[in-house]
């Protein structure tokens, strides 16, 4: 069958690049991942985290449709990701600290998505944009579609939608500030409604 | 009062030392290292709140509104990013050349801070006042080339390569009509000396007299920061981030604060050769010297910062030749008419 | 006799301006582009394949993720092709709310090409005063389809839904607006010298290479071409407005990029016509169809104009409920043909000149 | 401590002199070689300043020849490349060992 | 005149410079999202008669309707959305007679876990005996905020879907 | 000053500076090592300049020879180099030759040195300060015709370093 | 000289704070290395043939008209400061000296040396 074939050309790229502590058997590998960053925390890593936590750069590098939404879009007036200080799009994942997958993963591109995400440097973190970057979204079936950024890099946050709507990007970003702070409940609290 | 706040504070910090009984040379030394400490925090505030200032500029001018959450106002948000810079990875690419990888992020902030040295912050406040002032800070300056060409090279990256080879091509044209352009008001002041050079200017500032070496200076040194419309060196749009490509962390945020730390120098540059300095226009004296620097700095920085967030990129060719074909033989020119003007100048006037 | 050595360069995919992922592999001399290969497919999503195991009415939502930037021309182009295999009649409220979406995703599209190409030559402020308005056309196109660019909103037969209270109003508006903004961008970009010495003579096209390429929209039309099938073989009503067709002389980046400019505006044009025409209409906005939709067995083919330029519905029935085959001739892939040939010679600097002139999207390239 | 006196830049001068001198006998890359002429040219010019310094302060005979010499030496690198490049591309070498013909 | 272009621009982006912003400041305030935004969904379950026709006209298959049969008539025990795989057409609220299928206007989907991300719109036990007894319908809402799941209610597994997507859909292994 | 325990420090610091950079010059296996060590020898040099009060010189140094020379060179290594970047400064066949003959230099130096009497030359006067004026002064005064002679130095140099490098296309036409 | 002794602990100063800034960034950076990191970034595919090649004339070129003219500078800036006192039999030499140089970029204009190629 297609699928199985291209999943084990992933799994080939996985093998190849990947150190053995990311993955196995266990399906919520960026759950432990997670957890073996915590270890390491310590007392300044808290300090820094403050500091990360509000200077999260992406890198810039857009997939497909959703991309035009949550790096353009985001980044549009309306939006702004600037205020949060998140608008520093940098071209090489030196300098980037999370990477938006936002679009499709195709088959041909599993390997250089995998191998940015390897080159950037630590911390690092991933947002998911859009149900193409979850889960494969409407091509799940196709014979060319990954299904799914978490099948090739660990994802801190998920953006369902198609494409999602900045705002729900911009959420995004502040979840993932959130979970750098470890703090898990963001509270919401009530939003004006501006019209214009 | 004011006034002499920063002068006042070095003759105290001085006549403190004389009275301890060390020798002169170790005094001298102690005070020159306090100067030094309070130009380096300067540096470095500055360069912080000028990249937030270009960020909020650059918001402004796009219907934004730019940083506002980190710190009042947004103001810490730069703090938070070299926060995080500090504490990332630094990469260092399997076949770079390691050494030299590494010793660019650490002398691309030498010539920036040695050039501070002889900048005048306001009446009797450069931290010292050369007899060849103006040329010490060409010859420094000169050298930030070769730090950003290492910083390329040992990349062993192509984009790396191509950005170093077009920041030493920039730099290197754009280095000569800006020592060209300022040869005008050294004709016309008669010294290198910094104080000497504002002193000349008591009366008129040499942007009226000299607009022209005026223009070439300010675009010359627009591209030798490697500003828009002169960026291509970084040329998101090209070539990633040019020779800064393979540098995260740290060593990354040496090279943007030198950049920033350069755009400082050509602005008080400026308003120390063509702007009269510190001194105050309209004879509004009462203010201090060095705020009128200041101000007169920002102002620029300001105009710096509009032109790139107005102005699309030039392109390799056309930056070349806007070098050498317009900027070398306009400067060349300059200096002759200004030779003649003067010359006629004496005749009758003297 | 030696020359100096030519080294390559991966030009993307992950590249701040290939607009997308699309790899150019170029062969170097310096700064000198020797060879140019572009390389694509780092998003084929196989929709021609999967709309063969979808029905009629499912295959929409996914012409829109091909020009995911004017969605709605390609629902459009999609929806008059099966009904063109079916016979079925719009109504004609339904039209006009195709015209005026459609336009408005031409708009949308526009903007978003000039404003990424003024990125593209290093100006960014123009690339965010686009975005300012093209959020306003997201907006009116938001409150009339639900989603902001994946729109979805073509039926077989007209449209999804009928305009909402005020919607038109609201795009009067704009479109009063908009000639404004179009100054704007006129004077912040085009007007620019430094952008003009970075686009005049370069990439240049002649008319003959540009039509045996097939290139086709504002590429087509920037080499000189009159040929925009809006007014050459009207589809739907567009034979009820007026506008011009604005050609380049020159074919070079510049003359694509102002085209595209000078499209908006008649964009701006259509539209207003269109309001004043919609008001006396009424009635539904969809046709009586049957739920299930069987064509008859056959095959049709059906372009229209498309922002980027013809795109074509080839669909073939074979009686069931599901097209047997569709293809999609995609403009941002013919138009790409002449790549290779066009970037020789020039600067690295020149290839994002001439790529973001072309103004290709991915999911339309790689389908 | 002895202090600084003319002879301190003349050993100095020869030292270095000497280091550029084995440099221009040794090395086999010409590029080598001619960074090696440009520390011997300055071997030259330490020796001119202080014998300014020390012989005739006033005067500054020895300034101004080292920066005639310092235009010598920056034409001289400036052709001196370009011969080399020249050769370079015709013989794909700028090992020196391999420039044993006198014309091409 | 060269230049003037260049002289130009200065203005505008200095007439910009002084303009009115655009930007909305999204956390506190919020631009208005459209009555007929396509968000989260919302089933309204007293309407809902598990009749399929949303999951028949979805392309991608996302809708899952667990079904019980309880004495002669079908109670709906699960009403699952996998809106990971969703295009967020508006096919399923079209088709939809009944009018129980609804957008919302929340946008806000975003979960830190994968498992989190599925819809449960309905996930109840069938009542016993086949008594007409409705079922708390507050518990069956729609969640109202983007929280972790997993804290309310254990949601089923979503790959427990072999009547809809078995074998079609590839990567459900991912939970 | 020169009997000022700092400049005595100075003067050895920098002797040392640029003896070993020099050193390092002719013994780095790496080309643009080579280079850079260079650099640094000629930033030395300037401080040695500085130590000998000659201000204008020294600034000199750096702007030419670090500023411009090095950048020259890096640029011509740039046009030569091959991929094995790692050994491009070896040395050749005649290298104990070489040191020889150095060495014999060294001795003859050593010999003619002792043998001067260095300090009856010395004229016991401070160089005046602004050294930039004297120059110019000079310069347009009595060593003009060295200074135009270096106007037309300088002229030849460009002509002829762009005739023999930049022969590309005329190459190519007539090779083609 | 004491303005030097300034200049040195600048020097100084300046390369402890850019050596300082590297070095704690390499104390409290977290570290994980995989070859793939340490391989060189070109848009996320591995890079194709060497990086280090030689590169074209153009830029020597320039290179060369730089230092020429840097050289060129030398000479007047001395001029300049003295201008004013030196006669007009100066400011003609200097004429000469510039007008000399001209040529020279008139040459390499000429030949196309300010071409980007
Ligand atoms: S999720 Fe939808 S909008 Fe996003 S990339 Fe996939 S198809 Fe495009
Ligand atoms: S939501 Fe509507 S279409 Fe879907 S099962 Fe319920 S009643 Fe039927
Ligand atoms: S919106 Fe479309 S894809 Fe999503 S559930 Fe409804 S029909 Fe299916």
């Amino acid at each position: 069958m297609e699928v199985s074939k291209g999943k084990t050309q992933i799994e080939a790229v996985k093998k190849d690049i990947w150190a053995p502590e990311y993955f196995g058997d266990n399906p919520d590998y960026h759950t432990m991942y997670e957890l073996k960053r915590l270890v390491y925390l310590a007392p300044v890593e808290k300090i820094l985290n403050l500091a990360r936590a509000h200077s999260i750069w992406p890198l810039g590098f857009g997939l497909a449709c959703c991309a035009i939404e949550a790096l353009m879009g985001a980044n549009g007036p309306r939006y702004d990701l600037s205020r949060f200080g998140y608008e520093v799009m940098r071209g090489t994942p030196r300098q980037a600290d999370v990477m938006v997958v936002a679009g499709t993963i195709t088959k041909k591109a599993a390997p250089f998505v995998v191998r940015l995400w390897e080159q950037m440097s630590e911390p690092k973190w991933c947002i998911a944009v859009g149900s193409c970057a979850i889960s494969g979204g409407p091509f799940v079936d196709s014979y060319h579609v990954v299904p799914g950024a978490n099948k090739l890099v660990p994802v801190d946050v998920y953006v369902p939608g198609c494409p999602p709507r900045p705002d729900a990007v911009l959420e995004a970003f502040l979840m993932l500030k959130d979970k750098i702070l470890d703090k898990r409940e963001r509270i919401l609290d009530k939003r004006k409604v501006v019209t214009g | 009062m004011l006034e002499n706040l920063f002068v006042g504070i070095a003759d105290w910090l001085r006549s403190l030392l004389g009275g301890l009984g060390t020798p002169v040379e170790i005094n001298e030394a102690i005070v020159m290292l306090v100067k030094l400490v309070a130009i380096l925090v300067f540096i470095l505030i500055n360069a912080l709140w000028l990249v937030y200032m270009e960020r909020k500029v650059a918001a402004y001018m796009q219907a934004r509104i730019g940083p506002n959450r980190v710190g009042p106002k947004g103001l810490l948000q730069t703090t938070a990013d070299i926060g995080k810079l500090i504490s990332k990875e630094i990469v260092i690419p399997g076949k770079a050349d390691k050494v030299v990888f590494l010793l660019a992020p650490v002398l691309i902030f030498v010539p920036t801070l040695m050039v501070f040295a002889v900048i005048p912050f306001g009446k009797n406040m450069a931290a010292i006042d050369m007899n060849i002032g103006v040329f010490y800070l060409l010859a420094i300056a000169s050298l930030s080339t070769l730090f950003f060409w290492m910083g390329g090279w040992a990349s062993n990256s192509k984009y790396s390569l191509i950005g170093s080879m077009r920041v030493v091509a920039q730099m290197v044209s754009y280095e000569l009509p800006l020592v060209l352009g300022l040869l005008g008001v050294i004709m016309i002041a008669g010294s290198l000396k910094m104080s000497d050079i504002i002193a000349a200017q008591e009366h008129t500032w040499f942007i009226f007299t000299q607009p022209i070496a005026f223009l070439i200076y300010f675009t010359a040194a627009v591209a030798e920061t490697n500003r828009c419309p002169f960026d291509l060196v970084e040329g998101e749009s090209e070539i990633i981030a040019g020779p800064y490509t393979e540098y995260g962390g740290m060593a990354f945020a040496m090279f943007f604060l030198a950049e920033y730390a350069n755009i400082m120098v050509i602005c008080a540059m400026a308003t120390i050769m063509f702007l009269g300095g510190w001194h105050a226009p309209f004879g509004l004296d009462f203010i201090p010297s060095w705020v009128w620097f200041f101000l007169k700095m920002y102002a620029l920085i300001f105009v710096v910062m509009q032109l790139r967030w107005t102005y699309p990129r030039i392109r390799v060719d056309q930056l070349m030749g806007f070098s050498w074909k317009v900027l070398v033989p306009l400067a060349l020119a300059n200096i002759f008419i200004t030779g003649i003007g003067m010359k006629i100048y004496q005749a009758i006037g003297w | 006799m030696l020359r100096t050595q030519e080294y390559f360069l991966n030009f993307g995919p992950q590249h701040p301006s290939t607009h997308g992922v699309f790899q150019i592999i170029l062969t170097l001399d310096g700064e000198r582009i020797v060879k140019a290969e572009p390389v694509c497919g780092y998003l084929h999503r196989g929709i021609e394949k999967l709309a063969e195991s979808r029905t009629y009415t499912q295959v929409i939502p996914y012409t829109d993720r091909m020009d995911y930037l004017a969605a709605m021309l390609q629902n459009l182009g999609y929806v008059q092709a099966v009904e063109k295999l079916m016979g079925i009649e719009v109504p004609e409220r339904a039209e006009y709310l195709r015209i005026i979406s459609g336009e408005l995703s031409r708009l949308a599209s526009h903007l978003l090409a000039t404003g990424v190409y003024a990125l593209d030559i290093g100006g960014f402020t123009g690339f965010l005063l686009c975005f300012r308005e093209r959020e306003r056309v997201m907006d009116l196109l938001e409150e009339l389809t639900g989603s902001r660019m994946t729109l979805s909103y073509a039926r077989i037969g007209g449209v999804a839904d009928d305009a909402p209270e005020g919607w038109l109003d609201k795009v009067k508006k704009l479109m009063d607006d908009m000639p404004g903004y179009i100054d704007e961008y006129n004077g912040l970009i085009t007007g620019n010298e430094i952008f003009q010495a970075r686009t005049k003579f370069v990439g240049q096209l002649t008319p003959e290479t540009a039509i045996n390429y097939s290139l086709s929209g504002p590429v087509l039309r920037a080499s000189g071409v009159n040929y925009d099938l809006r007014k050459v073989r009207p589809y739907g009503i567009y034979d009820r407005f007026d506008f011009e067709v604005p050609l380049g002389e020159n074919g070079d980046c510049f003359d694509r990029f102002y085209c595209r400019v000078r499209e908006m505006q008649q964009s701006v044009r259509i539209i207003q016509q269109a309001i004043e025409q919609i008001k006396e209409v009424d009635g539904p906005v969809i046709a009586k169809v049957p739920k299930v939709l069987k064509p008859p067995k056959s095959d049709v083919y059906h372009e229209i104009e498309s922002a980027k330029g013809i795109i074509g519905y080839y669909v073939v029935s074979d009686g069931s409920n599901k097209p047997y085959r569709v293809h999609v001739r995609r403009p941002s892939f013919i138009n790409l043909g002449y790549l290779d040939e066009m970037l020789r010679g020039y600067l690295i600097a020149d290839v994002v000149a001439i790529l973001g002139s072309i103004d290709i999207v991915l999911g339309e390239v790689d389908c | 401590m002895p202090a600084i006196s003319l002879t301190h830049y003349v050993v100095l001068s020869a030292l270095l002199f000497s280091i550029g001198l084995f440099g221009v006998l040794t090395k086999r890359n010409a590029v080598a070689v001619l960074i090696c002429i440009e520390l011997m040219l300055n071997a030259v010019n330490i020796n001119l300043v202080a014998f300014s310094k020390y012989v005739t302060p006033t005067d500054f005979i020895g300034q101004i020849f080292s920066i005639f010499v310092i235009t010598v030496a920056a034409a001289e690198v400036g052709v001196g490349l370009a011969i080399i490049i020249a050769i370079y591309r015709n013989r794909l070498s700028v090992n020196l060992d391999d420039f044993d013909w006198l014309k091409w | 005149m060269f230049g003037q272009g260049l002289i130009k621009g200065l203005q505008i982006t200095w007439k910009e410079f002084w303009a009115k912003k655009f930007t909305v400041q999204y956390p506190e305030e919020q631009h208005p999202v459209p009555e007929r935004f396509h968000g989260k969904f919302v089933l309204d379950v007293d309407k809902c008669i598990a009749c399929g026709l949303c999951a028949n006209a979805c392309p991608n298959k996302v809708i899952t309707i667990e079904k019980q049969k309880v004495g002669k008539k079908q109670y709906m025990t699960g009403y699952i959305m996998n809106i990971q795989y969703c295009l967020f057409c508006g096919l399923c609220v079209e088709s939809c007679n009944k009018d129980a299928l609804h957008y919302s206007k929340d946008f806000n989907m975003n979960q830190y876990f994968y498992r989190d991300i599925p819809l449960v719109l309905v996930k109840r036990e069938a009542p016993a005996e086949p008594e007409e007894e409705e079922q708390p319908a507050a518990k069956a809402e729609a969640r109202p905020k983007a929280k972790p799941q997993a804290k309310a209610e254990k949601p089923a597994e979503p790959a427990a879907n072999s009547e809809v997507a078995a074998g079609k859909v590839p990567g459900k292994e991912g939970e | 000053m020169e009997t000022s325990i700092y400049s005595v420090i100075a003067f050895y610091g920098l002797a040392i500076t640029i003896l070993g950079n020099a050193t390092l010059v002719v013994f780095a296996r790496n080309i643009v090592h080579s280079v850079l060590f260079l650099a640094v020898t000629f930033i030395a040099m300037g401080g040695l300049f500085l130590l000998l009060d000659a201000d204008f010189l020294a600034a000199v140094q750096v702007l030419v020879y670090a500023g411009a020379v090095c950048i020259m060179v890096v640029f011509g290594i740039m046009l030569i180099q091959r991929a094995d970047m790692k050994a491009t400064n070896q040395f050749n066949r005649q290298i104990f030759a070489g040191g020889g003959l150095v060495a014999l230099v060294v001795a003859m130096c050593a010999v003619f040195a002792g043998r001067t009497a260095w300090t009856e030359l010395v004229a016991a006067q401070e160089v005046p300060a602004g050294t930039v004026q004297f120059i110019g002064e000079l310069l347009l005064s009595k060593y003009v015709i060295p200074f135009e002679v270096a106007a037309l130095l300088l002229l030849v140099a460009l002509i002829g370093a762009i005739v023999i490098a930049r022969d590309e296309e005329v190459k190519a036409n007539a090779g083609d | 000289m004491s303005d030097w002794a300034g200049v040195f602990i600048f020097l100084v100063v300046a390369i402890i704070f850019g050596a300082g800034g590297i070095v704690t960034a390499f104390i409290i950076q977290p570290r994980r290395n995989n070859p793939v990191k340490l391989e060189e970034y070109e848009c996320g595919l591995p890079t194709v043939g060497p990086t280090w090649v030689q590169f074209r004339t153009s830029y020597f070129l320039y290179a060369l008209l730089f230092v020429i003219f840097d050289v060129e500078t030398i000479y007047l800036y001395p001029w300049a400061v003295k201008f004013q006192s030196l006669g007009l039999f100066a400011f003609i030499e200097m004429i000469i000296f510039i007008f000399i140089l001209v040529v020279g970029l008139w040459y390499a204009w000429k030949e196309g040396a300010l071409e980007w190629k």
